[in-house]
């Protein structure tokens, strides 16, 4: 057990690093292709690193560990594509 | 089966599923006509099709409503129903009744339909589902009349059980509720007022205890979990209905003339509304875990989980969505409501009737252990078939939903799109809507079929065996 | 659920708290109903709108319209249709809604067809006082715009 | 995302499955934290979220302008701070259901509590950062970025605030001792909804105040 909670206050550190460092990023740099890409690549291991550890996921059912996992693959990735390509998707979803 | 007058129940649920079968043919006309305004309009125009819609979802829930009565009220009670022969007659009062005000209304404008019937005398058509000629509404009270009766003496003369009390109170309220379509003001304030208690007061008040009475009787008996944890459990749920969903008819009270403090009233209540409908759910997967026996019903428990899911999903997600004032400014009698409509009584009514069906059918056939394997396999791709197509059809219409709500509602007066203008848009997302109501209507073929598939033959031996 | 939360107290509930949640309901309705004069101005239903109502009715108009909000979604909001298409002239008003029912069906290919009622002159001008009379209830500024 | 509905529902039936071939075994070998239901609940809300997510990015792409400036006009430093609150808060409550399950009761108690702390500090922030935009003249109806920005966070707050009253209940019970080392199921479902409210903040926080 003692493992289990290292591997929480680990998890925690490792999260608040990512937030403060995603934020100075966004405050200092302008925003461009590899920010983006950053920013959301932090989405996607703040989101894993919840799901697996906090939630304790790591040794669930495979269904509802998967279907987490691949929510916070999908939506990071559509954002990224989007803010990349807003002209493709203002293209797609006007009629 | 436990007593022979249950079987009362069996006509009651066919004709259920064929008033079904008839609203999603006539679903998929209107879901054509949205995007091809020529179809069959000359015969079928709009406003005649989506009536039949939805009576005949009003229709074939009672039925299942009152089939699922007559098949638990003896059991529950312990004894015989008071008077079977009174049910049939009934049947065959409220069939003839029900199928005459169909006809009437594909036969005959609805205007020359309203003069045959003496509207004037007592005018209460032409106001939404409740647009029966006067004369079908009192058929409709005189068969409630004497369901409640026969329900009622059988409960006071049998055992007085949690489930018996819950279901007479939501069909007392039922008939109760009803009466309210007698009274037609000529103030439309006060029309739409008391319309709301009516379909309000049935859809989020009183059907709510028939959902989780029949839920609760069919999670007993598939699970042979200790009734006193079941009963505890419909208590708080239904308790939570009617103390979330009473005042939570506030929310319809926003725009149609009651004064500013329903905004704060419903939008507080009808946000409550979701928990009892998530109690369900923890209440179902509960149950189902802690079983005491494997029912040989398999999909009868699938039903049964599906339905608390799919009405959480349906009445608390979707309508969670836009009650709150704010939001429903905007969303307000837009497409993202018939996206709710769908869900909701596809999840939390037409689906608590399968499950009864698909839990009673099979003993009523026979089959106590439910039926063969080969027809659950097949009832259970209609089930899926059903709700994913259904869960479908209610994604496409919250796309049309809020797309409409961008195009026509945000902007500011003159940069809005017109209505028609909006709908021309839409057109893509409503043929997706349309094929899926196909996929639906195809898994309903499935769940008919199935009821038509046989046993094997070592199925067959071993019924046999078990039967000497 | 806790096994000092028992089954009577569930019951308690259920009985109790529906029969006081009714109660108050039953009360914010009588509240409203003393309120309503005020918002609905029915001191201004003529003999003309109620025969307007019952032709709505009749023809089961709300079978594709909506009417603040409720009915079908299949044809335009009517709550507000004399603020769209009369610009706050009655008598324009009333040109109009002629106009549009005698034209009915358009034969404009695939468009959503309204069908031909083939109401009198006087019965376009029942409707018409109708809606009018319905534009004018105060319903908390609903819709958002023009459009509905 | 339908799919993973499906995938619950699929889920409890091939435990049923399961269960039906080896009762015992399969009952044993399920370490899938809460019960069903909260996953049901799980991916109705995520789904719900995506939803809105999806429609600010089609917004965000119709209108490049106005979705460019919004961010730089949002206090950065109260978004910031409520991340840091709310995956702290996920902290607590994952330690708080650590202690349960080695039979630490007192010491779960103490995380609950600082759970609701963390909470309470998120909504001191938000009604901060809102009467800052007050007083930055930025409403709901400014324009479409700022209309979904409300929409979006208040939903948010409001799922903070259900989870709070949640948090809270079970708080309430473990107090009662009705939670133990063996006996943890509803506080694990209420912690598994406060997960899901850091979650969604994790993907609101870049979204509204980072990407521009």
């Amino acid at each position: 057990m003692k493992f289990g909670i290292n591997r929480l206050t680990f998890s925690w550190l490792v999260l608040l690093v990512l937030t403060v460092a995603g934020a100075f990023i966004a405050e200092r740099v302008e925003v461009s292709t590899l920010i983006v890409i950053l920013v959301c690549s932090t989405i996607v291991m703040k989101g894993v690193m919840v799901i697996e550890h906090l939630m304790g996921l790591r040794s669930a059912l495979l269904g509802i560990r998967w279907a987490m996992l691949s929510y916070f693959f999908i939506l990071p990735s559509m954002i990224a594509l989007s803010v990349l390509f807003p002209e493709v998707l203002a293209g797609l979803t006007s009629l | 089966m436990k007593f022979e007058s249950q079987k009362v129940a069996k006509p009651y649920f066919i004709f259920a599923l064929v008033l079904f079968v008839g609203q999603i043919l006539f679903g998929l006309i209107m879901g054509l006509q949205y995007v091809s305004g020529d179809f069959l309009t000359t015969y079928i125009p709009f406003n005649v099709a989506r009536m039949v819609h939805t009576n005949l979802l009003i229709v074939w829930l009672l039925f299942g409503f009152m089939g699922a009565s007559y098949y638990l009220v003896p059991e529950e009670s312990d004894t015989e129903l008071h008077s079977p022969w009174l049910a049939k007659l009934s049947f065959w009062v409220f069939a003839a009744a029900g199928v005459a005000t169909i006809l009437g209304y594909l036969l005959v404008p609805y205007a020359r339909l309203a003069e045959i019937t003496y509207n004037d005398l007592l005018p209460t058509m032409g106001r939404e589902f409740l647009e029966q000629p006067t004369i079908t509404k009192i058929g409709i009270v005189v068969v409630c009349l004497a369901f409640v009766y026969n329900i009622g003496m059988t409960v006071l003369k049998g055992r007085k059980t949690v489930i018996n009390m819950v279901l007479i109170t939501g069909l007392i309220g039922l008939s109760v509720f009803f009466l309210f379509s007698f009274y037609n003001p000529i103030n439309l304030v006060l029309d739409k007022y008391f319309w709301w208690w009516v379909v309000h007061l049935w859809v989020e008040g009183v059907w709510e205890l028939i959902l989780g009475a029949v839920l609760a009787f069919v999670l007993i008996k598939v699970t042979g979990v200790d009734r006193e944890i079941i009963e505890k459990w419909l208590y708080v749920i239904v308790a939570l209905a009617l103390i979330s969903g009473l005042v939570g008819m506030g929310h319809h009270y926003f725009w149609i003339g009651p004064g500013e403090y329903w905004l704060w009233l419903g939008s507080i209540f009808s946000a409550l509304e979701p928990v009892p409908f998530f109690m369900m759910v923890v209440f179902a997967f509960k149950v189902v875990k802690e079983r005491r026996h494997e029912h040989g019903n398999a999909i009868a428990t699938t039903w049964a989980l599906g339905t608390a899911v799919m009405a959480f999903l349906g009445a608390g997600v979707w309508g969670f969505l836009h009650t709150l004032a704010p939001v429903n400014y905007y969303t307000h009698g837009s497409q993202l409501t018939a996206a709710h409509g769908h869900l909701a009584f596809f999840g939390a009514y037409a689906m608590i009737v399968m499950t009864i069906i698909s839990y009673a059918m099979p003993i009523m056939r026979g089959r106590p252990q439910g039926n063969p394997i080969a027809a659950q396999r097949l009832e259970r791709f209609a089930f899926w078939a059903m709700c994913l197509s259904m869960l479908g059809v209610t994604l496409a219409l919250t796309v049309a939903g809020a797309w409409q709500i961008a195009l026509q509602r945000l902007p500011e007066s003159g940069e809005a799109l017109g209505f028609m203008a909006t709908q021309d848009k839409l057109a893509p997302v409503f043929w997706v809507r349309e094929i899926l109501g196909v996929v639906f209507l195809l898994g309903l073929v499935a769940y008919l079929s199935s009821f038509f598939v046989g046993a094997t033959e070592s199925e067959v031996d071993s019924l046999e065996a078990a039967a000497v | 659920m806790a096994d000092r939360f028992t089954k009577g107290m569930a019951r308690n509930v259920y009985y109790g708290g529906g029969v006081f949640v009714f109660l108050l309901l039953v009360g914010l309705t009588f509240d409203t109903m003393l309120e309503l004069p005020k918002r609905d101005h029915r001191e201004n239903i003529t003999q003309s709108v109620a025969n307007g109502k019952h032709l709505w009715e009749k023809n089961n108009c709300v079978g594709c319209h909506s009417l603040m909000g409720e009915g079908a979604y299949f044809a335009p909001e009517l709550a507000n249709v004399f603020d769209r298409r009369g610009g706050g002239d009655e008598q324009v008003f009333k040109g109009f809604l002629g106009a549009w029912m005698a034209m009915q069906p358009m034969s404009v290919p695939d468009r959503r067809k309204m069908p031909q009622f083939n109401l009198t002159d006087k019965e376009v001008e029942e409707l018409a006082d109708f809606l009018i009379w319905t534009s004018r209830i105060n319903d908390n500024d609903w819709p958002p715009n023009i459009e509905g | 995302m339908a799919a993973s509905f499906g995938a619950a529902l699929l889920e409890s039936e091939s435990a049923l499955d399961q269960d039906l071939a080896v009762p015992e075994a399969a009952k044993a070998s399920k370490e899938t934290p809460g019960n069903m239901a909260v996953w049901v609940l799980i991916y109705a809300e995520l789904f719900e979220f995506a939803l809105f997510f999806i429609a600010f990015l089609i917004a965000k792409s119709h209108y490049p302008v106005v979705f460019s400036e919004g961010p730089l006009q949002l206090n950065t430093f109260a978004g910031t701070a409520n991340t840091l609150v709310l995956i702290t808060s996920s902290f607590f409550v994952a330690r708080a259901m650590a202690a349960i399950k080695s039979g630490k009761r007192h010491e779960c108690l103490t995380w609950l509590w600082l759970t609701l702390a963390a909470g309470s500090v998120y909504c001191g922030i938000k009604g901060w950062e809102y009467s800052w935009n007050e007083a930055a003249g930025i409403g709901a109806r400014r324009n479409t970025f700022f209309t979904l920005y409300y929409y979006l966070t208040l939903n948010h707050l409001l799922h903070v605030l259900i989870g709070m009253c949640t948090i809270l209940f079970v708080t309430i019970r473990t107090h009662m001792d009705i939670y133990d080392a063996t006996n943890f199921e509803g506080l694990e479902s209420a912690a598994l909804y406060w997960h899901m409210i850091d979650l969604v903040w994790i993907i609101i926080f870049p979204l509204l105040y980072v990407l521009r």
